[in-house]
């Protein structure tokens, strides 16, 4: 049983995450995707660009998948990050997780896909329908452009 | 002894590069690391304490660095 | 937005429920899949017919989607249950919901299978590898082949 | 008046049938549907309380049923 964990720049494909946690021994299986939506903040969106610290991404990446084995009870697990331009509706994320019972399955995925936006070093850059682009972070420390005004 | 360090996405953008060598004494810390790179230019727009990564592995700033190391300065993560 | 409520004796169909909740708005989908699984309460499993009281099961699937839509902020959502004798490792459910925030997506996958279970009309017979069937009880009361033998 | 009463999984099985008429007074309940139910061979094989949906609806044991109800008694069920 070895935990999938991916960065891709091609298209997230359901069907082959599911496929990967599937076993005889599940009665559960659940799959999570994040995708690209029109607005965040208020702000209409066009696309993101994501980019990350690929080696350290996928390391953090096995370890979540791994740390999953562990705490709950042999979880298969799947997780796949996408990197690169997406369009509204794409895929950024896939985590499929599939246990004997339903409760261990929901528990499990969220914890990955909460540890994944914690520890992964990924980052993504909205574009927006006026043009501009800017760095998401997610802590609302003050963004690069806000902080950039501030240069003394 | 010389380290590598890498910048990603908006202190990428605010010190101009995605990567560069640092020069430090033997025995130096992450926290040396970014005194160097609180000299050059741009870098006024980094964090008071930003996230460090040293080999791929999160650090602190007292965490030893060696010569080789690959010192990461990483914005906040905003992967998923 | 109409919500999907379906009984189905075809197999489930993971990227078309998955289309089916998909819109600009929504930053998170989770699918839930129930599947045939080859254990159960230590009994080796072969296959599972399931049936339904059709019309009244498809009422409750129908409120169930309905009822989402309210507690949950207008999550999309899309329920198929299957029919007829299943294999291992095919899916008997199927629940697409999808959300502007992973939060409430997760919390209304959970709450639909909740409620499936504790309300919608639909039975299922396990066949064992030594070529007997049971109906299942998931309440946990005597099965009919238990309250068979006390016959009087 | 006549009802006509549904059976499903292990409750048709312990009846034979899977759908049955059944004779009542005018102003019946499901009490009286499950009264005269139990006058049926293998009816010993039903809970004490079986649910009931009358017309597709959960009922209870003081519901009213009318001439051409579908009366369904529901074995525990076991969806997902």
């Amino acid at each position: 049983m070895t935990p999938v964990a991916r960065l891709t720049r091609d298209p997230i494909d359901p069907t082959a995450l599911l496929a990967s946690v599937a076993r005889p021994r599940h009665g559960a299986i659940l799959l999570f995707l994040g995708v690209v939506r029109e607005v965040n903040d208020g702000r209409p969106v066009t696309g993101i660009e994501y980019s990350a610290y690929e080696a350290m991404a996928l390391r953090e990446l096995a370890a979540i998948a791994d740390e999953t084995l562990a705490r709950f009870d042999a979880t298969d697990v799947a997780i796949e990050h996408r990197l690169g331009e997406l369009a509204l509706e794409e895929a950024s994320v896939g985590i499929a997780v599939a246990h004997a019972h339903r409760g261990v399955a929901y528990d499990a995925s969220r914890w990955v896909i909460e540890e994944l936006k914690r520890r992964v070093p990924i980052w993504k850059r909205e574009q927006y329908v006026d043009g501009t682009r800017e760095w998401v972070d997610p802590t609302g420390r003050p963004t690069e452009a806000a902080v950039g005004g501030e240069r003394r | 002894m010389s380290v590598t360090v890498l910048l990603f996405a908006s202190y990428a953008d605010a010190l101009g590069t995605s990567s560069l060598a640092v020069d430090l004494p033997s025995n130096a810390t992450v926290a040396d690391v970014l005194a160097e790179l609180r000299a050059r230019p741009g870098a006024e727009r980094l964090p008071p304490s930003p996230l460090v990564a040293v080999n791929q592995r999160y650090a602190t700033a007292g965490s030893a660095v060696r010569a080789g190391d690959e010192v990461a300065v990483i914005p906040p993560v905003a992967g998923g």
